[in-house]
């Protein structure tokens, strides 16, 4: 960071950026910066568009924030703490897992087991040939840009899961999961499209992965719910054999709220970095629709939920906006800013309706994943079909298909394998007592007096 | 001596505080409540669910008085503590205002200096 | 976001991005890339300025988290439900209204019906002939760039308002409101002066809208305390007959803090976006003198407080620190880096007075929002004539009158208008049930036990 | 922000914009735009790395908003406004002392007392020749850019120490030490290296600040635990003489949690930023390991509690994560993402046992401020010798005794100082209280029950 | 007339809440509180150091009744709050599911209308 | 059978449990308190404007203990609660340590076991 002390070094480093060639390199002991072409327009497209997919892999880290805090805020302050120590875990896990196979996995680069279907394993970043080279996709990003965009997004899948089994899921059961999922799952469906696979020859089109991120985190929450049961307390049975939902409360209306607004912040650099450049005209175009689906949804969720619970709910109004950021993001690209406006209208209804629905059917999802992710997921594909020209809505719904036939078998699989080995669910005097104690013996919020039967 | 218990809506507590202090009665302790009485329950919603909360919020107030004080002190809550017109309660018969307890009180003592009895209570 | 499996679509993105031409116009089924011709250096200018609006807008989002964090921490705990649900809300209908509407309302590009002073009202974005044209603004940035950016400050005149107004007004009629306010009132002042319209003739400066953003709110902030009437407890009748300010506290100071740094990162997007391009020298010196002005602030805040209270107060310096930057805002570009030490730290001195001042005046404002958005709105556009060369006091003055004439006479008819058919305020007993329960039955922190008379 | 009401002006930007020359001074009246020699290459590469480095700079903002809301997770609710007090002058006294001497004395550009070891005392910014021009760092990027980066990193020492300090020290002495330390020990220490003092010259390698932002602000931290004492109820003697640590709980784990993320993301720009250039190769790599680095921290740190505290603590977990950021952060640019993953993971398991040490040696550091940003800093400044070529260990031994020999003693003689003049520490009845009402009056959690008997 | 406190569990309330209805109770005043009795203490932690906390989350009810009601409420109390199969507290012999204490109870006042004595408790 | 109810400072409380299980008195109920008594106002200000907050944060102790104890801990409560030289209420004449209630109990139950009278209070 030194100035006028490294005067030399600071020459090269502005020959060296109009050339962008390579300063980290060069302090490595690389050969040095080779002879400067001045006037290399690439180079200088490169430097902008490079720069924006780093910006956009920072945004898309604050939607871990967001999701730990949205979380959090909608779960009660005696898991508190495991929730956050969950969300923490999962991205640590996310980043080195990703680095470690996922990364490979989902981009095989040809390199398929079954070409098209199964992509070959291949361990650790930075192993193949042009992991060095700023040559890396065309010229158009570097390799470790490419690596630490795709890493964030892999992450969410699993963060997605977690919102959905709170509460009630053991923590070293979770961790293992989420490694699996990010790690094998979420990389080998994302090779069928992304990787180039046989989902990208039948041309379905997934902008920035309505399916590939949220679907797929979204069956996993399905799977979860399932397999773990409702929580303590949540559906009561009455003494006349009914059944009434007994709603649990989340403690913190802010931090749901402020989780709400960090997603919508990072979605910018999601759907906006997945431009895979700067080019004005498409972020830009990205940009409006996002920022307009998302205003779509968190109106019509409002009026919904007016309509449909007689006053409007502030949590069925922040899943209306996350829902219209998901229904956009399969088609941010290709839906005309009034298109998007519908899309997003659409999913902010399809949500409130959905969260009461997986409610009727004792399917009890504390932060309305299922319904964000999944449902909106589907729906955010499908729109694609209906209001971009020229996409297939059979190839949409092989792509939606695809993610329903190996993510939810393959989560089941998972969940119930850890349910009958480490246990899946904790104890029941745990859970009442709360994660925080139970998993890790700390308060959330020491010193608060916090009153609560459930 | 007497240990004069009441239950009061929140938003009173000021208005009792003053009638008290009017009425000379000037050391009490106060703890946050919840009361179910009379009062409607409060409808509540949550993602689509509906909640009747008939745990209300309330004031416990509790002060410890010598016998001549005990009718001042009960007549101060009552002034204090009644819905006013134009308040949440006036309107409605069914109440929710509250109670007060009064307790026999068979000792008392002033931790500072280990004073007791009469002496200690003020 | 693929790689490999879009080969080919990647060698276009390549040779697009060089010549800054359409991906997303591709995919859509344009005609296609037109003839690459490198070296353009105007296009390579285009991506990173282009770049910089984008990610400016994405901070001046931040800012509407920034204010719905300090308004939901500087007032009470029963009705922070309906605080988040109003700034979510804004945000939707600001960016909805201004898309409709207020985009080409503010920038009426030479078609207006009263030439200067009454722009045309041609409804839809995307309608104009250059709406898909990299070529818009002489290629300094594209179209949607400039739409996303200006709808971000579009939502912001009304996030003022509602601080001011918090805690007692109807929900229904405060969205009513923020709506006209966005769509109508703020984009014809801002016609006059960013659309081309008299002000600007007249050689009024307002950089980045100290008035056209931050007075034009915080006129309506005023009209709204006016007609609302102040908090029930706020100013208490003693018995001799003096009225006594009995001060209503904010329940949670994290929460405020977190709101002001937020809203000063955002500023930096504000500030250092409203240059309308990545120039090096001009970005840069925004930020400097934005950053100074706020450290100014909050410097002259803490200082002022201790002196004005006797133990410094966290609100003011959060106040002062807001000052500083709107106090700034108007000659960002222009005032020196000691001329806005020099703003900033009047401006700190100016709000605590002001807070003081307006309460005493009964003017019940929860969060300061007058004393900070209007009072140091127009100091900072005063300033501009002080501080910096060849700006005339005159024009100055012009803006900040025709603010006063416009805004302030519409919104206080607005607000009566709603007093007396909707209804703006809650009634008494909804008042002290809160706003969650009243207008969400909802609570915002379920299990805590939280204390107040008030 | 105008659009085409100032036409004529937006004609000037396009052109500025391809030359990158200067918009803001234009307007100030300077003689305006000189000749566009299109196609000036290294022009637009500045245009982007200036362009980086402010938004770097944005995001190191953001760290302080992490470490306030760090600190005030870690501390009890009696101290919160206290604490929010301080970190917001914390970064207002930062930037202006910077302004008014830091800076050129941590940059001296030759201006020496000593050659190499003392440099000259030049008050003010843009007082150099080079103030106003782009020229400025052979072109890679603007006087003011530089500036301000530079800024935030010099506030973050002091908010090091804030932490260690934190529930028991005066306001105003911890401001007064707070100035001296940015003002004169920092940039006396900075210039040593990054001024290109006698460190630089001996082959020292500090990328970011393991050492020259870290260390600093760690050794100013030490000395600060060690002159005002532990907290009240930290340390009890028991009955039979032996001390027993009596756990002082944050009261907020969901601020902590946030504050932990949101020093992530600035890290992004501390480090990233650091390049100093938007050389594509170099930021993605120290994008990459900073990452990696981080997520090895996190899941060591796990481990590592897991084994030590047989339950996993939230709290070590956050450190480690921290640990893992200070740890990569002298060599993030030339460490492979192995070795960051070593650098990382090592630290994550080194701060746990640190953290215990150090309260078993009765040093109360409320947040792990020692243990994170000395001890770690210290170790990551030792890993560059060790995990990159070519770097000395003797020289990053120099480095690390420098910092020891210069920060501590002169912290240890400020802090004791300001002990025996205006006090340092708050008397027993005032800490018993919470320095929310005896420094300030006021309340943090206004109605929150709040109970605690430390 | 009686004043009974209970302190129970927390995650008991609902239950004990059921019981005092079908015992026709339905004027209770809660409060939170934390209990310290034979229950074992639990262990927490914090940045390596341990804490045994003693005192647990209880809930304290108050309820007056006339007399005829006490045996009711104190059954209602005790059938409700002991600690079922399978829920915490069931499996150790040492306790912590509360306790019911009953106090006389001189004097109640109803603060919305005034009454007094009996009449005024329901 | 006696309830002794006690209101001390927040910060006491670990002196006073000390005191207490030296008296052999284990069980305890605490609860939140805020209490207004002899102790001088604290100023709290807020944006300009000040008050005088004269409710104090206390703790309430609530103990059921036999004839023979209630002397063991009045004694235990008012040696630990009572500020010592150097805390805050020491220099001040004027109070702030709390006081302490003693009613007489009629009875007392044990959830768990159904156990009454002196049995059920330990
Ligand atoms: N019998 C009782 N025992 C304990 N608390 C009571 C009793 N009756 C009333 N309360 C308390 O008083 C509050 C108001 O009582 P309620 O019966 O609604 O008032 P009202 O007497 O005006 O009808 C209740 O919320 C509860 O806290
Ligand atoms: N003598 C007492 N005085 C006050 N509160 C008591 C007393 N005994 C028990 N409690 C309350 O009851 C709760 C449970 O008591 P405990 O003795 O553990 O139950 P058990 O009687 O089942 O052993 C305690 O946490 C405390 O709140
Ligand atoms: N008569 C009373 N009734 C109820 N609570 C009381 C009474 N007197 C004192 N208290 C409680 O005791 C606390 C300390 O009382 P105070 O009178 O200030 O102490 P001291 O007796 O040392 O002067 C008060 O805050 C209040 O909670």
């Amino acid at each position: 960071m030194g100035r006028t002390g490294v005067a030399f070094k600071l020459g090269v480093v502005a020959l060296a950026v109009a050339s962008a060639s390579a300063f980290a390199q060069d302090e490595a002991g690389a050969p040095g910066v080779p002879g400067v072409t001045a006037g290399e327009v690439a180079d200088l497209g490169l430097l902008a568009n490079n720069l924006w997919i780093l910006i956009a892999a920072a945004m898309v880290f604050v939607m871990h924030l967001g999701f730990s805090c949205l979380e959090t805020g909608l779960t009660r302050a005696k898991n508190t703490v495991n929730i956050l120590f969950k969300n923490m875990m999962i991205i640590a896990i996310g980043l080195l897992t990703y680095a470690l196979i996922g990364f490979n996995l989902m981009y095989p680069d040809g390199n398929w087991i079954i070409e098209g279907w199964l992509p070959a394993f291949v361990p650790g970043i930075g192993m193949s040939d042009d992991y060095d080279s700023v040559g890396y996709a065309d010229g158009s990003y570097t390799y470790y840009a490419d690596f630490i965009f795709q890493a964030m997004f892999a992450a969410t899948a699993a963060t997605i899961v977690s919102g959905a089994v709170a509460e009630r899921i053991k923590l070293g059961s979770f961790l293992i999961f989420s490694a699996i999922y990010v790690a094998i799952v979420y990389p080998i469906y994302g090779s069928w499209k992304w990787g180039g696979g046989w989902l990208d020859d039948a041309g379905f089109h997934d902008f920035a992965g309505s399916t590939i991120v949220h679907s797929v985190g979204g069956w996993g929450a399905l799977a979860g719910v399932i397999v773990l049961g409702p929580r303590l307390g949540k559906y009561l049975k009455r003494e006349d054999g009914k059944t009434v939902i007994s709603p649990i409360m989340g403690h913190s209306m802010p931090l749901a709220a402020i989780g709400v607004f960090l997603l919508w912040f990072g979605w910018f650099g999601f759907n906006g970095g997945s431009v895979l450049s700067a080019d004005p005209e498409s972020v830009s175009f990205v940009f409006v629709t996002t920022a307009l689906a998302a205003a779509a949804g968190i109106v019509t969720a409002m009026i919904t939920s007016q309509i449909a619970q007689r006053k409007p709910d502030l949590t069925m109004v922040l899943n209306g906006c996350l829902a219209g950021l998901v229904g956009i993001t399969a088609g941010a690209d290709v839906i005309s800013p009034t298109g998007s406006i519908i899309v997003g209208g659409v999913a902010g209804v399809i949500v409130v309706f959905s969260v009461i629905g997986l409610d009727r059917l004792k399917l009890d999802d504390p932060v309305g994943a299922i319904s964000v992710h999944l449902v909106c997921g589907i729906w955010g594909t499908l729109a694609v079909a209906f209001f971009a020209e020229g996409k297939s809505l059979v190839a949409q719904l092989q792509g939606i298909a695809a993610a329903a036939v190996l993510c939810f078998p393959v989560a089941l699989l998972l969940f119930a394998a850890l349910r009958f080995t480490l246990g899946l669910r904790v104890s029941r005097a745990e859970e009442l007592a709360g994660l925080d104690q139970a998993e890790h013996a700390m308060e959330s919020y020491a010193g608060f007096q916090i009153f609560s039967n459930q | 001596m007497r240990l004069v218990i009441a239950y009061i809506r929140p938003e009173k507590l000021t208005d009792v505080k003053n009638a008290l202090a009017k009425a000379e009665v000037l050391k009490i302790s106060v703890t946050n409540a919840l009361g179910c009485g009379d009062e409607p329950a409060t409808h509540e919603q949550y993602r689509g669910a509906g909640i009747e909360v008939d745990l209300q919020k309330r004031v416990r107030l509790e002060i410890a008085v010598n016998e001549q004080y005990v009718d001042k002190t009960v007549k101060a809550i009552i002034e204090g503590g009644a819905a006013k017109a134009g308040e949440p309660g006036a309107d409605q018969s069914s109440g929710g205002d509250g109670k007060i307890f009064v307790l026999a009180l068979e000792d008392c003592y002033r931790i500072r200096t280990g004073e007791r009895g009469d002496d200690a209570i003020g």
